[in-house]
């Protein structure tokens, strides 16, 4: 497959009477765009905002956070979702690059997600340096929670198309092409490097914890194999509310770090052939399964080594180590990422789990690792959702309005997928 | 002697003796007081068992 | 477990009482509730679901809901009573410096509840 | 100019040797021992206004009052920091530097330094808490710890970064901090993956708990003249739990004579957090089964059952304790003549 990203460079987002880039400034007509989000009956009210990086602003709940994109050629935006069905991973994309789509919207109470902009909490969640473009949704009155979420979901995403589409005739700065061919093309073409799998695990629990691939929920499927620039072309999108600092946001699917750096290392030290998505769910049974399915296929395939991405904490770490356990074992070389608790001092076990075979492990950081942040200029979103998050301790919220919490409230601080540039070090 | 024989091995234990249940290992409240007894007898001779037993690795008795 | 309705569910969630009828109610918090699955694991009851949730945010509900089956056998799985373990340690270790999150009870009860949901629906694609 | 108060003991204070270890601590306004050397380390941005001296022997044995005094000076004095040492190899200094940089720390909050050998049983007391420079085994590696001891104080007076411990020279505190790295995550998988791939060095940065694996004993010849003594992790205790072992993440192991009794049933019970105490505490015998190797000895199977039954909880329990128990029942089972044991987990 053949993927043509072109990059046109976002330098500021600015509400005007049309939405288009000029200049590298990003305008959006807030009216129509507005308007075109409200025309789904389930959407009550929608307010828009900007937050830009370094400004004191502090936005939460964030429910996702999306790339706006349009594809030229070669398939349709989220296909599967927003778009009918069609092949992602070839053809021409352009993007603004530098601005995202951040949507806020509390499905429950307890939500969280937490961006700040500026100051100690930049330093944790990698989008502090986009330009967002923040949609907060209102549904309307009696959804019943399943259709609450989707009706957000989809918000979001129709919000990052509309955006998009002002990418379509604007100076593009940069292309970057992706171009990896069948496994028996690109094995003839260098048959002497290693061949590499990705397996990218995805919550597939339920209401709030779901992720989907062309649509599909990520529950019903056994482990399955995509080309690199499916995903990377907005073939898998996150359904997942509740695990701020570990799991995957439709961005972040997007420009999934792991494929992009694995992408950085084809023909030169290893032969990339592949992502497979395995599903992590919820009962023993099932969980044994994917893992034995996932082992299968990289086994099938020929890989000689193996990148594994965990999605979330807590049942999912057990997937995690099961697969690692069986790819060891039939002697597939495999590297792990994932995040650990180890308390607040960090002198806990990191995991409760482990595996003897688990030698080569990347640590996303502590999410229970404690950051303080100053008080905002700005709140956007829902001001209760800061009591959430700072609830359940005595003495998180400072006499000057700054905010004690852990790194588990923030978006992307622990990623799972490598996505941001925390770790943990024993001292 | 446990129940969880795989954490007898993976913390270097050799002589291991699989018992019943982990609140009850050498017993089973489940039995008559007789069979109880005979299980119990058992188990307890195959530990010694094994101690008197020489192994070169982790064994189960 | 043999049949599909061989199962029960541990749990300390109204909601999920109101709904299941094979349902062994705690009148207590989560850790109560894995210490219940707990014991019927020890004593030979099959742990279907894990009982932990997918997300540090979920150790801080107050309620949990795990399905075992209703019928226990003598031969303890030695995997089910490790996961147990493990996630109590883990639950413990995480709650160490935190108290559920009370204020917002009703929303975790209803999400405890569709993940219960979505699990016995997973389940039955096992078990028929 | 920082102040810099200092502990030793009596030897490096120039008292006296083992027969000065029982002089209570004192108080001189002046440099004595290690201090003059560390003073010299710091010259120009600390000094150190004066020496503490504690006998060893002493502040073992009277702590709390050696702990009062110590502490009164200090708040007298007003140093901006304490510290103590270096202790090298030696247990009872060890002990005291430990003791003293805790409790300053803690009640005072002022920054603390110390040095050992890393052997030194003092390390365990204190090196989560407080800086424990890594030190030789004996004094005669002062000249090389009071560098690295003056460089890592400056850096606490002034609230530096402290960087990782090999690079400023003390124990690992088993912390594992959060801090951002140079490359993303993923970027550092793949090229911990290619060095795999390459057979080429790579460091995990999750170490996984390492389990040892253990050469089996010889078997015993005859077990008829053979002694076995029963340990349990199941937590039976007798009732009441004289020595309140913890019923989760056990701190203590406990003895009790059963030399006089056949069975664990009517004195015993568990307190055993991780397992439904019901069937246990119906007949303790099913968790650590006194009674049936007490059948067994009288039916001359085996010699003798030993007259200690050792018992702790092994729910929760850190390895390092574990480690701990398993090392302080082994030692005294071995020294008794103890030739197989039963141990029984729930």
């Amino acid at each position: 497959m053949k993927l043509e990203q072109n990059r046109i460079y976002i330098k500021d987002i600015q509400f005007g009477d049309v939405t288009a880039v000029n200049n590298g400034i990003l305008t959006v007509n807030k009216e129509e765009m507005i308007n075109f989000l409200k025309e789904d009956p389930k959407v009550k009210d929608v307010k828009l905002d900007i937050a830009r990086p370094g400004e004191k602003t502090r936005i939460i709940p964030v429910k996702d956070v999306i790339e706006p994109r349009v594809k030229i050629s070669g398939g349709k935006g989220f296909s599967g979702v927003t778009q009918t069905t069609t092949q992602l991973g070839d053809g021409i994309v352009n993007i603004l690059y530098g601005a995202a789509i951040v949507t806020v919207g509390d499905i429950v109470g307890f939500q969280e997600g937490v961006v700040d902009m500026w100051g100690e909490g930049a330093k944790y969640t990698p989008f502090s340096k986009t330009f967002n473009l923040v949609v907060d949704i209102e549904p309307a009155e009696g959804l019943e929670p399943h259709m609450h979420e989707t009706t957000v979901r989809m918000a979001g995403l129709k919000a990052a198309e509309f955006v998009g589409e002002a990418g379509r005739d604007a100076k593009i700065d940069e292309t970057l092409t992706y171009d990896i061919g069948n496994i028996d093309e690109e094995t003839k073409k260098y048959p002497n490097l290693p061949k590499v799998l990705y397996v990218e695990m995805l919550i597939s629990q339920g209401l709030l914890h779901d992720g989907y691939i062309y649509g599909v929920n990520s529950q019903l499927i056994l482990p399955t194999l995509l080309h690199p620039n499916e995903e990377i072309d907005g073939a898998v999108i996150s359904g997942n509310c509740v695990a701020a600092c570990d799991k995957i946001t439709t961005y972040q699917h997007q420009n999934n770090s792991a494929i992009l750096d694995l992408y950085a290392e084809h023909g030169k030290t290893i032969n990339f052939i592949g992502v497979i998505i395995t599903p992590e769910l919820t009962t023993l049974q099932g969980k044994f399964r994917s893992c034995d399915y996932t082992a299968k296929l990289c086994k099938t395939l020929g890989a000689n080594g193996v990148i594994v991405s965990e999605e979330g904490y807590g049942n999912p770490d057990s997937d995690l180590l099961m697969i690692c356990k069986r790819l060891e074992t039939a002697g597939i070389k495999t590297v792990l990422i994932t995040d650990e608790c180890s308390g607040w001092d960090g002198a806990s076990q990191p995991l409760a789990d482990t595996t003897p075979e688990a030698v080569a492990v990347v640590s996303g950081g502590n999410v229970s690792h404690v950051v303080t942040m100053g008080p905002a200029d700005k709140v956007i979103g829902n001001d209760k959702a800061i009591a959430t998050l700072s609830g359940g301790w005595e003495g998180c919220l400072e006499a000057d309005g700054s905010l004690k919490c852990e790194l588990n409230a923030v978006i992307g601080a622990t990623s799972e997928i490598g996505f941001h540039y925390c770790t943990a070090r024993e001292y | 002697m446990a129940t969880i024989t795989t954490i007898s091995e993976s913390v270097g234990a050799n002589r291991i003796v699989p018992t019943v249940a982990i609140p009850y290992p050498v017993g089973n409240p489940n039995l008559n007081t007789a069979d109880e007894y005979n299980l119990r007898k058992d188990m307890v001779g195959r530990a010694l068992k094994g101690l008197a037993t020489e192994i070169e690795e982790t064994t189960q008795f | 477990m043999n049949k599909i309705n061989d199962f029960s569910i541990v749990t300390n969630n109204p909601i999920v009482k109101e709904k299941y009828s094979q349902v062994i109610f705690v009148d207590g918090g989560f850790e109560d509730v894995l210490i219940k699955t707990r014991d019927l694991v020890h004593s030979g009851h099959e742990l279907i679901n894990h009982p932990l949730g997918a997300s540090i945010r979920m150790f801080f509900s107050p309620y949990r809901s795990i399905i075992v089956s209703s019928k226990s056998t003598e031969l303890v799985d030695n995997e089910h009573v490790s996961i147990m373990e493990s996630s109590i340690i883990s639950y413990r270790k995480q709650m160490e410096n935190r108290m559920p999150d009370i204020v917002n009870s009703q929303d975790y009860a209803i999400i405890d509840s569709e993940l219960l949901d979505s699990s016995v629906e997973e389940m039955k694609r096992f078990y028929n | 100019m920082y102040k810099i108060l200092y502990y030793v003991n009596q030897f490096f204070g120039q008292i006296g040797g083992e027969d000065k270890a029982g002089i209570e601590p004192e108080f001189h306004q002046k440099s004595i021992g290690p201090a003059m050397g560390f003073g010299v380390q710091v010259k120009g941005q600390a000094e150190v206004i004066g020496t503490l001296i504690c006998g060893d022997n002493y502040f073992n044995e009277n702590r709390e009052a050696a702990l009062e005094y110590i502490m009164n000076v200090i708040k007298e004095q007003k140093p901006d920091m304490v510290v103590a040492g270096p202790a090298f190899n030696a247990g009872r200094y060890g002990m005291a530097c430990a003791g003293v940089t805790v409790a300053v720390q803690e009640q005072l909050g002022l920054p603390v330094l110390t040095g050992m050998y890393e052997e030194n049983p003092g390390v365990d007391a204190c090196k989560t808490k407080v800086y424990v420079v890594k030190t030789g085994n004996s004094a005669a590696a002062m000249k090389d710890a009071l560098p690295v001891m003056g460089k890592l104080a400056l850096k606490l007076l002034k609230g530096e970064e402290i960087g990782k411990p090999a690079e400023e020279g003390y124990l690992p505190q088993g912390r594992r901090l959060t801090v951002i790295a140079d490359e993303r995550g993923s970027k550092r998988a793949v090229d911990m993956l290619v060095a795999r791939l390459y057979d080429k060095p790579f460091e995990t940065e999750l170490p996984m708990p390492v389990f040892d694996r253990v050469t089996p004993a010889a078997a015993i010849k005859d077990l008829s003249k053979a002694t076995i003594a029963l340990v349990t992790t199941g937590g039976i205790v007798p009732h009441g739990n004289p020595d309140r072992i913890q019923s989760a993440s056990a701190q203590k192991w406990g003895k009790y004579d059963v030399s006089k009794i056949d069975e664990l049933k009517g004195d015993y019970y568990t307190i055993h957090g991780g397992y439904d105490p019901v069937y246990a505490n119906e007949k303790p015998d099913r968790v650590a089964p006194l009674d049936l190797l007490k059948e067994y000895e009288k039916e001359g199977v085996i010699g003798k059952v030993f007259e200690y039954f050792y018992t702790t909880t092994g729910t929760g329990t850190a390895v390092g304790n574990s480690i701990k128990f398993g090392t302080e029942i082994g030692k005294e089972l071995k020294e008794a003549g103890v030739d197989g044991v039963i141990l029984t987990s729930t």
